[in-house]
């Protein structure tokens, strides 16, 4: 967790510093959209047919749980692939459209499990990190709504 | 020793609260006695027994409702994440 | 096609710079392995039981129908799936162990299809875009042989 | 107007060869064809028939045995690829 911007290249290029056998880098950059989240899907909520704008939103989490839920995830993912290093970064605080949220970052010596993996840890990242996201909109504040897509892209893994 | 309560986000801003200190007694001694207890206060706080998909945690692990609480817990309510 | 060096975080950057609605962008680096690929593997050939070291790794290609054989991968991947940018580069010459050969890189609204489609794009190039890899290794030159797990990972998308 | 053959990777090393001319003749008319004509050259020329999974490609796109060759095409040989 942090507040500040990450470089997504040095942190790619660290990753794999130390690892002569990796191959494959898989990574993952999550961006603020300019335009509501639900009204993008059809909406969980009736009252957003329409794109909103978004003019920032604020990402807030809970200290503590968050390193733990993390490690969880990366510690999970390290036992179902094999993994030479993984890096997640997520920042908090206030963001603008553009600005970068997430960062995942696997490396292996083969794609296949790279992609996996990355994928896997944004998946249970979506679903089990303690983050929560308030959109500013010309309308107001709105917290955004927990997706079924995100359950459902989570539960995935337990079903392989 | 009192359990420290947290709240998150939405929920936070609904009871107008980031946290509290409670001391447990024979009828709190889990997180669905302990909502229930919370919930009984009125408004705002029947919001924790409205919301659906409430979520808990028990010193930053998600538990589920009939997790026992022990004396000197950190316990956490927070609407389901949405980060990433 | 280059034989210079990419900058990662630059070039998704750029890919998402002029897309406001870019919520995720999946990206991969394929990078030269220090050992032997098919050693790596078990073995597509008997003779290789244990990971000979290489020292370097000339990739070679077919100018024209390269770019051509990327701009159908890529063509192939928008069709599939609903991206708002990619970018491909691969290099060609000697590149030595820890350097960069590919990157692939797909900006999306979300992030399912951002992954499906960087790995989509990644499957296909291993199986279709005319490069190949000579390893210079302490024993002489070797081509590399191409890999059936290449050719699974590949088919995986045609049965979908 | 002769077509241009091409060879890559390990096939151009055995050959000795990275491309010729050629003119067609009625018995020279497809990709299979070709590549017997090529092979009946002797060695190293019989890596043509021996390599398996021999791919080739008429004018910069994959194509199958059977496949027509006309005059002036680019008809390029090589082993599966191997990049990425």
């Amino acid at each position: 967790m942090q507040e500040a911007d990450f470089d997504v290249g040095a942190e790619i290029a660290a990753l794999t510093a130390g690892h002569a056998r990796a191959g494959a880098v898989a990574s993952f950059v999550g961006l603020v959209r300019d335009s509501d989240h639900a009204a993008e899907h059809g909406g969980s909520g009736e009252d957003h047919g329409t794109p909103a704008t978004i003019n920032a939103m604020t990402l807030e989490h809970y200290p503590g749980m968050t390193e733990q839920a993390l490690e969880d995830i990366v510690s999970e993912a390290r036992q179902r692939w094999n993994l030479l290093d993984v890096t997640v970064i997520h920042r908090v605080g206030r963001l603008l459209p553009g600005e970068r949220i997430v960062l995942v970052a696997v490396a292996s010596a083969h794609r296949g499990e790279a992609f996996a993996a990355c994928e896997f840890v944004m998946d249970y990242l979506k679903t089990r990190a303690p983050f929560w996201k308030k959109e500013e909109t010309p309308q107001g504040g709105r917290w955004v709504d927990a997706r079924e897509a995100d359950d459902q892209a989570a539960s995935r893994w337990s079903q392989a | 020793m009192p359990i420290k309560i947290l709240y998150f986000a939405s929920l936070r801003e609904t009871l107008g609260l980031g946290q509290e200190s409670l001391e447990l007694n024979a009828t709190i001694d889990s997180v669905a006695t302990l909502k229930n207890h919370l919930a009984a206060r009125g408004e705002p706080w029947t919001a924790l027994a409205k919301m659906k998909n409430l979520r808990a945690a028990i010193n930053q692990r998600v538990v589920n409702a009939d997790n026992a609480i022990a004396d000197g817990d950190e316990v956490a309510f927070f609407p389901p994440v949405t980060g990433g």
